[in-house]
């Protein structure tokens, strides 16, 4: 592969790292879809161009299926359910924007460092992508932790899905790819269904399974 | 088997031990009517019989058909051996003796335990348990029996579970008992090394070097907790008197025995070599635990737990033995050794006659007047006469008086005491008076301990209705307490014969032994010197006999035979009411003023009526167990307390889980980032 | 010819459950569903059976070896004697109204789709395959624990659902670096995710590559396994689910993680460079134990505290096969198949417990040996055999464990029997309450339903007594290869 | 053999018969102290003939222990007494009973001594025994440590050979010794309940200890317990003469001669410590009853202190 193509496969894994970070710095609940939307578009290029350099066409249906389904019908999905739900309003987030930002830079570094190690004989191209891809993971579980809001969570797994499809593409033939992404949109359907049917506001930062506790004598 | 096989003995020994587990099978069925519990009683009477006999035969001959037979059944990766050396022998004689009267008197009292489904199916059991320590011949077949030891034994305490107390009792016990074993199990693997030679021969081979003292610190803890080693005895008086009579008898008088030999076959046998210095913990802790053991029965009222802790006292007294043992075998004073570790074994035998004894004695108050409290006894000597003259020869034999089996391994124990100025250490020589005084210290106060035992229990007037209904016990009891008593005098008398019955274990434990015995003249025995110390119970008895025969004879000679029955004079002032007697309590009093009040931090405050008030002057009497509140109390809280702190971990959010799973996961990766 | 019939036992092992869940989907009487479930997994525990005696040979998809046979067998065990207390179990609860026949549409169909993924776990060879294994029979039990609709049950499916999925995103990126790792030496596709070619060729692998990965397997896995501090999801699961899911949660599904676990450990062992994933385990594995001692004292809901004994016991064994050398590994390996076979048994009388006395309150239920005496006393020998008391197996790998562990490192072991103790008093503690005591209550139940209990007890005391020379072979040898 | 059955014979006689008239010693040198007449010397054994020719007058629930105890405690303190050399070392016995059995055969009495108190079931017969024991506790490992002392001193615990050293030429003088004599006279007058411990002579004193244990018998059985105190402080005297003061003793297979020397120097020695100890008694007032474990306390002190010095200076033989 020429280092054109390469320059641009991290372009492109860059770029996701950078919408990631953007995603970690919303804090409006309809910016932040159209931003997930985005992190999926560029995944799907990412992807779609890994599938060009590989020669391996099954890596476009993985590409078609993050352009559709996180690019299109998720966000959309998670816009109904959020007017429905009526949290529309701001993201109370844990820890304030500017921490977050910081932790997420130490995460970048984190990644990066751990990386430095792998031999070259990996190719340069598989440790940068590998460092990507784990910062992406890391920062969508940073997202998933610093977001009180069930939505916003299910965000944030789904981008640290994404980093997971980044990986898994950017390791050259490695098989059942396809499968696993149709498997995560599975997963994320799942999600969102069960947002959806337990009308989960807070669910995940909830105190009432304490309450439950209670009722049941299992407090101290 | 044949006859001609090496092993013959310990395949026998091996079958009783596999026959005791299937009665413990059949009790399950058998428990249901009370012809059935009898019928497994009879046949624990006979097997441990057998046991016994075989057992003796390994001891007498040591070589002789006795090597251990390896079953193909244990340890996956180790080799299970059981089998006989003269050690195991003499405590396999010792217990299975016991366990047979004790099962005899059991053939008639068993049938009163309330649910005997609960008690008959384990107590085979436990007797297997025991003698399966014993045959043991490699770490973890003695680890197993040592375990279903105690299992069976909480089971048989926990069988009376509607009260409260007897769980409690329960439980510390499993607790405790669990403790000391992995304890043991620690010590085992510190033997056996990291690639495992479990058998004791190959550790024996080993020998482990500079192991010993973490080897005798775990061995005191696992050992002691399981004899009954102060500050470890916590559990033991609880759990001996939760259990039925008959079952208390076997903790007490045999189950500790096996405690004492699991301590004994690891420090003297396994742990190689020992240095002066091992003598001094075990000798402060067998101190420390003879005299606290007597005074805390000294305050006891219940006559079970009076005798549990009672037991504590003995253990005290055994270990005296084993640490000045210890010592002596240290310095190369073989003799000297042979002697102390006689003297202690010796004990051992003792302990479990009499201790029995008092337990089936006390079992049988408990069966006539379903007391177990001294201050509602009394009298009984005039309704069970059988069992009041059994007791009485057990309390004479455990107050170490003569002429009966107590006295003489005391009397041991002070021979071997004072030898001792041969050790060239200072500190043991520091010690070892000190300890003979608490030794005699100790002696004295068991004397008080069972003159209050007897005489509340069966002296003075009925307390209570029950005591004044009681009747005497059935026939298999009292033969089996009479057969107990007869041991205890004739232990006392003819020593010679046991002591040379230890000569092989001393042979084999300390490289030395004490001349024989048995065939001194006049049946006397001859420690060290017969210009330096004798002793020949048989003639002071006959002495005894004479002159208070010839007393009697003359009295009655000169005497007006007349013999007037009239009200106790009781210096003029009688009272017709029993309240009036001396307590339990009251006769306490005065050594609790004496000893408890350091001890046990005892106090007594007076509340007088004010003037002009018309009610009752009242005596409190407060007592503390130092130990329960200074050791264990504290070890409980910390537990609480981390319970409490870690237990809010139950009730976080989700998120907050998420977040612990990040960190772990940051964590993991800064290390493996710094590893290069 | 034992070849042949050795891939058709394969065929039939993975075959029966995925053709049977499909059929009992279309079954909606439950009745007939639980007789013909029980009847599938007779039918997988015989073709488990003939693994034992026939191996097929391995292909780059699936494989059956010493190590992965036992867990076959016990699986398919105890998958069989669960599908007949959850039999009596489901109907019981039924006829009290707690679950409607609706709810129980699936119920039985999802069984047996759980136990295709597990087996399919187990046989893989390819790290991929055994990665989508853990992750389907995860996601069928988030499914089954919910089954009761309840708010709480919700709940904990929810947190279930939750920090399991994040444990497969962790746990994918594993295999993900595993197989970048390998994809140097074997090659790009389907070779380099063959667990036995990387196991034998993980010399030459790049080891910061590996560790990489194993920090990520042994998070996304341990999240499975219940290890602390990942364990947050196992006892609400254990509580809230129907107990037969209880029990294969405790008995089958720690297992199955933990065994992969170990094949990534025997993956790490053949590369001497790599960062040992020993003190990594044994800090999990020593956190796990400690903790979940402390956490038995205040539960009041029985099904908690014996979750919590799982994740107590899934500590042992992890930090036995943190440990290492011969003797650890084989009292790992022992403890876990003692423990599968001891704590589903446990579940079951359990739900019996929960069911005869209408409540999970530790502090409402009492006195259960005389109650109803069979019961009680089995659950007494279960305690106690869980408790690591002689005669049973787990006594026999505490021995060892804790014997050899003394020898090497004995602050460890130290702190071993430390933990041991305080759960084993947090037990006993419990024990006492549950089995004796004043009760006035007498309860029937038919002691038919207590066989599956009493049988795997009284394997579990038989391997305490006698371990069949084949099966120590066998463990010996996986003993060894662990390292 | 035959001559040492002999001397043992004798020796038992002698104590039976000297016992008595070393009571009735006492108590006219007691009452000349006090400037009284006082009792003839034979009055004890005009007082024991009486007591036996008295009719018994026991309780209604007196066991049949209350009435075999006399007899046993007579004989055992009789037994214990006939092993102390007086005049001769060298008896058959001796060498099959030593200190340490002396002291038990005494402790046997005091055990079925305090049985029989309680065994009527009277607050008095109550306080005697539990007193008693009390006492015991105290003096019985006190005596044992003097005991100790002796032996370790003569690298033996048989009175004959300790007797015999003390004669022969390597017996020094020892602060040990010194500090084992004044515990064996601290525990002599507390066993034998002398002032200051207890009042031989009272009775209705709430301290009273012995006096209360025996407060229900009457005629023989009190005539034999009375004999058997009576011995017990003859043996007790006689423990000091034979081991502090040995001069005279005659050795076993010694002469008539010097068995006669040995007679003679016995009773001076009796009567020499029986005015010491009367001495003693006149010149003290009875302590109260807690006062008295204090006062034991030091014989026990005293005795450990001096084994313990024995332990550090010299490897026993």
């Amino acid at each position: 592969m020429t280092p054109l193509d390469s320059d641009i496969a991290h372009l492109l894994a860059g770029s996701l790292v950078l919408v990631s970070f953007v995603l970690l710095y919303q804090d409006r609940m309809f910016a932040l879809l159209n931003f997930f939307a985005v992190h999926a578009c560029v995944l799907a290029l990412s992807v779609g161009w890994q599938a060009y350099l590989q020669r391996a066409p099954h890596l476009f249906i993985t590409a078609l299926i993050a352009l559709l389904f996180k690019g299109v019908i998720i966000p959309v999905a998670l816009h109904r359910i959020v007017v429905r739900l009526g949290i529309h309003r701001t993201i109370e987030s844990v820890v304030s924007i500017g921490p977050t930002m910081l932790f997420g830079m130490a995460l970048v570094a984190l990644s990066v460092v751990v990386m430095l190690p792998v031999t070259q004989s990996a190719g340069a191209f598989v440790r940068e992508d590998l460092a990507f891809a784990l910062s992406v993971v890391l920062l969508g579980f940073l997202m998933m932790v610093t977001r009180r809001n069930a939505v916003s969570q299910v965000i944030g797994f789904m981008s640290l899905e994404n980093g997971l499809v980044l990986a898994a593409t950017g390791a050259r033939g490695m098989p059942l790819v396809v499968e696993i992404s149709v498997g995560f949109s599975v997963l994320i359907a799942f999600l969102v269904v069960g947002i959806f049917l337990f009308r989960i506001r807070e669910r995940f930062d909830t105190v009432e399974l304490q309450a439950l506790d209670m009722s049941r004598g299992e407090s101290a | 088997m044949s006859l001609a096989s090496p092993s013959f003995l310990s395949q026998l020994a091996v079958t009783g031990v596999g026959l005791l587990l299937a009665l413990a099978a059949l009790g399950i069925l058998a428990a249901r009517r009370s012809l059935g519990s009898r019928l497994i009683y009879a046949a624990c009477m006979l097997i441990c019989s057998g046991l016994a006999v075989v057992a003796l035969a390994a001891l007498l001959a040591p070589h002789s058909r006795s090597e251990a037979i390896e079953l193909t059944v244990g340890l996956p990766l180790g080799r299970t051996l059981l089998g006989f050396d003269p050690l195991s022998a003499a405590f396999a004689v010792i217990i299975n003796l016991a366990s047979a009267i004790v099962s005899g008197y059991a053939i008639g009292y068993g049938v009163h335990a309330r649910e005997p489904q609960r008690v008959v199916p384990f107590y085979p059991a436990f007797i297997a348990g025991m003698n399966l320590v014993l045959l043991a011949q490699d770490a973890f077949s003695f680890l197993v029996g040592w375990e279903f030891m105690s299992l069976a034994s909480w089971a048989l305490v926990v069988s009376e579970h509607t009260s409260e107390d007897n769980r409690r009792a329960a439980l510390v016990y499993l607790i405790m008992a669990t403790g000391g074993a992995l304890t043991l199990l620690l010590a085992f693997g510190l033997l056996a090394g990291p690639e495992g030679g479990y058998a004791f021969a190959q550790i024996r081979r080993a020998a482990a070097s500079g192991a010993g003292p973490v080897v005798l610190i775990l061995a005191l803890v696992g050992a002691g907790s399981k004899a009954g080693l102060v500050p470890l005895h916590a559990w033991l008086p609880l759990a001996h008197p939760a259990a039925p009579s008959h079952v208390s008898a076997l903790m007490s008088g045999v189950m500790t025995k096996v405690a004492v030999y699991g301590f004994v076959r690891i420090i003297f046998d396994l742990a190689g070599p020992p240095s002066w210095w091992w003598s001094v913990p075990v000798l402060v802790v067998a101190g420390v635990t003879a005299l606290l053991g007597v005074l805390y029965a000294l305050m006891e009222h219940d006559l079970k737990r009076l005798l549990a802790y009672h037991t504590v006292e003995n253990i005290g007294i055994i270990f005296i033995g084993l640490g000045l043992a210890l010592a002596f075998e240290a310095n190369g004073l073989g003799v000297a050794a042979a002697l102390a570790l006689s003297a202690a074994i010796f004990h051992v035998f003792n302990h479990s006659l009499f201790k029995s004894l008092l337990f089936l004695g006390s079992g049988a108050v408990l069966n006539a007047t379903g007391e177990r409290d001294m201050e509602h006894l009394g009298g009984l000597i005039h309704r069970m006469p059988v069992t009041a003259v059994a007791f009485l020869a057990g309390c004479i034999a455990i107050s170490a008086l003569p002429p009966f089996n107590g006295f003489v391994s005391e009397w041991l124990t002070f021979q071997a005491i004072l030898v001792s100025p041969q050790l060239p250490q200072w500190i043991p020589r520091l010690l070892v008076p000190a300890i003979g005084a608490t030794l005699a210290c100790s002696a004295a106060l068991a004397a008080a301990c069972f003159v209050k035992a007897f005489g509340m229990t069966f002296l003075g007037r009925p307390r209570s209705d029950a005591a004044r209904a009681a009747s005497e016990t059935d026939r298999w009891s009292q033969s089996a307490m009479l057969a107990l008593a007869g041991l205890c005098l004739l232990a006392g008398i003819l020593p010679g014969f046991v002591i040379d019955g230890l000569a092989p274990v001393t042979q084999m434990l300390v490289g030395a032994r004490l001349a024989p015995q048995s065939t001194q003249p006049w049946l006397r025995i001859i420690p060290i010197d017969p210009a330096r110390s004798a002793y020949n119970g048989a003639l002071v008895f006959v002495m005894i006999l004479i002159a208070a025969a010839a007393t009697a004879f003359v009295v009655r000679r000169l005497a007006s035979n007349s013999l007037r029955r009239s009200p106790a004079w009781d210096c003029g002032f009688p009272d017709s009411s029993p309240a009036t007697q001396y307590t339990a309590g009251s006769f306490a009093q005065p050594i609790r003023r004496v000893f408890g009040s350091v001890v046990f931090r005892a106090r007594e405050h007076v509340v007088m009526a004010k003037p002009g008030e018309i009610s009752t002057a009242r005596l409190h009497v407060e007592l503390h167990d130092t130990i329960w509140e200074t050791l264990y109390l504290p070890i409980i809280r910390v537990v609480d307390v981390m319970a409490d702190r870690l237990n809010r971990l139950q009730f976080l959010t989700i998120r907050t889980y998420l977040t612990i799973v990040f960190a772990a996961l940051i964590l993991l990766l800064m290390i493996v980032g710094a590893w290069r | 010819m034992s070849v042949s019939v050795g891939s058709v036992a394969l065929a039939g092992l993975l075959g029966t459950p995925a053709f049977g869940a499909l059929l009992l989907a279309a079954i909606p009487s439950y009745r007939v569903a639980a007789a013909l479930n029980m009847a599938l997994c007779a039918l997988t525990l015989v073709c488990a059976g003939l693994l034992y005696s026939h191996r097929p040979e391995r292909s780059l998809y699936l494989l059956v070896d010493d190590v992965n046979t036992i867990f076959l067998i016990i699986g398919a065990l105890v998958g069989f004697t669960t599908s007949v207390f959850s039999a009596g179990y489901i109907a019981h609860e039924v006829q009290s109204r707690k679950l409607r026949s609706r709810d129980l549409r699936f119920y039985h169909a999802l069984y047996q789709f759980l136990m295709f993924a597990m087996d399919l776990a187990l046989v893989s060879n390819n790290i991929g395959l055994m990665w989508v294994g853990v992750e389907l029979a995860t996601l069928t039990t988030v499914v089954m624990v919910g089954i009761y609709r309840t708010n709480a049950a919700l709940e904990a499916a929810w947190k279930y659902f939750i920090l399991g999925s994040v444990g497969i995103g962790l746990a994918l990126f594993g295999t993900i670096l595993v197989y970048l790792a390998g994809q140097e030496h074997l090659g790009e596709g389907m070779p380099a995710m063959a667990w036995d070619r990387l196991a034998a060729h993980s010399a030459g692998f790049d080891p910061a590559l590996l560790n990489l990965s194993f920090v990520f397997l042994l998070l996304g896995y341990g999240t499975k396994v219940g290890l602390v501090p990942v364990h947050a999801w196992l006892p609400d699961a254990h509580a809230e689910g129907p107990t037969p899911i209880s029990a294969v949660l405790s008995g089958l599904l720690l297992n199955v993680a933990l065994f992969a676990l170990l094949r990534f450990r025997l993956i790490m062992a053949g590369n001497s460079a790599v960062l040992s994933p020993g003190p990594m385990m044994v800090t999990m594995g020593a956190l796990s134990l400690v903790f979940a001692g402390f956490m038995i004292y205040r539960r009041r809901d029985i099904k908690r505290m014996f979750a919590y004994s799982s994740i107590e016991h899934m500590g042992i064994i992890t930090l036995a096969f943190g440990l290492g050398g011969p003797l650890a590994n084989f009292a790992g390996l022992l403890h876990m198949a003692m423990h599968s076979l001891t704590k589903s048994a446990i579940f079951f009388g359990v739900g019996y417990i929960s069911q005869l006395e209408g409540t999970q309150r530790i502090a409402d239920i009492r006195g259960l040996t005389h109650s109803q005496p069979l019961l009680g006393w089995l659950l007494v020998v279960g305690v106690v055999a869980i408790a690591g008391l002689p005669p049973f197996g787990i006594f026999t790998s505490e021995f060892l464990l804790v014997t050899s562990t003394f020898a090497r490192s004995p602050w460890l072991a130290i702190l071993l029997v430390v933990g041991l103790m305080i759960a084993f008093s947090a037990l006993a503690l419990r024990l006492h309450g549950l089995a004796f005591g004043k009760t006035d209550k007498h309860h029937t139940l038919p002691a038919w339903r207590l066989i599956p209990m009493a049988l795997q007890l009284g394997l579990v005391a038989t391997a305490g007594v006698y371990l069949p020379g084949a099966v120590v072979e066998w463990f010996r040898h996986v003993a060894d290869q662990l390292g | 053999m035959t001559h040492e059955w002999l001397t043992q014979l004798a020796q038992a006689a002698l104590v039976l018969g000297l016992a008595p008239l070393l009571s009735g010693v006492t108590r006219k040198i007691r009452a000349r102290l006090l400037r009284r007449q006082g009792p003839s010397l034979v009055q004890p054994y005009r007082d024991l003939l009486k007591l036996i020719r008295k009719e018994a007058v026991i309780a209604e629930n007196a066991s049949w222990l209350f009435r075999a105890a006399p007899y046993v405690i007579f004989a055992t303190t009789w037994v214990a007494a006939a092993l102390v050399p007086t005049f001769a070392t060298g008896l058959m016995l001796s060498a099959s009973a030593d200190l340490i059995v002396i002291v038990a055969l005494l402790g046997t009495a005091r055990f079925l001594l305090a049985l029989a108190g309680l065994d009527v079931g009277t607050s008095f017969g109550g306080i005697g025994s539990s007193r008693e024991m009390m006492f015991a506790s105290l003096a019985e490992p006190a005596m044992l440590m003097a005991v100790f002392t002796l032996s370790l001193f003569a690298g033996s615990t048989e009175l004959s050979s300790i007797s015999a050293y003390m004669l022969g030429p390597n017996a020094g003088v020892s602060i040990s010794l010194a500090l084992a004599l004044v515990a064996l006279v601290i525990v002599t007058i507390g066993e034998n309940a002398r002032i200051p411990v207890d009042n031989p002579a009272t009775h209705l004193e709430l301290t009273m200890v012995h006096e209360a244990m025996i407060l229900e018998y009457s005629g023989r059985h009190l005539a034999v317990i009375e004999a058997a105190a009576s011995l017990k402080l003859l043996l007790y005297l006689s423990l000091i003469a034979c081991v502090f003061i040995p001069w005279g003793t005659a050795l076993s297979g010694a002469g008539v001669l010097a068995y006669a020397i040995g007679l003679g120097a016995y009773a001076i020695k009796l009567a020499a410590l029986a005015f010491l100890l009367v001495m003693f008694e006149t010149a003290t007032a009875k302590m109260r009853v807690f006062r008295v474990p204090e006062f034991l306390g030091v014989a026990l002190m005293l005795g450990l202190l001096g084994t313990i010095m024995l332990f550090v200076s010299r490897v026993s033989r």
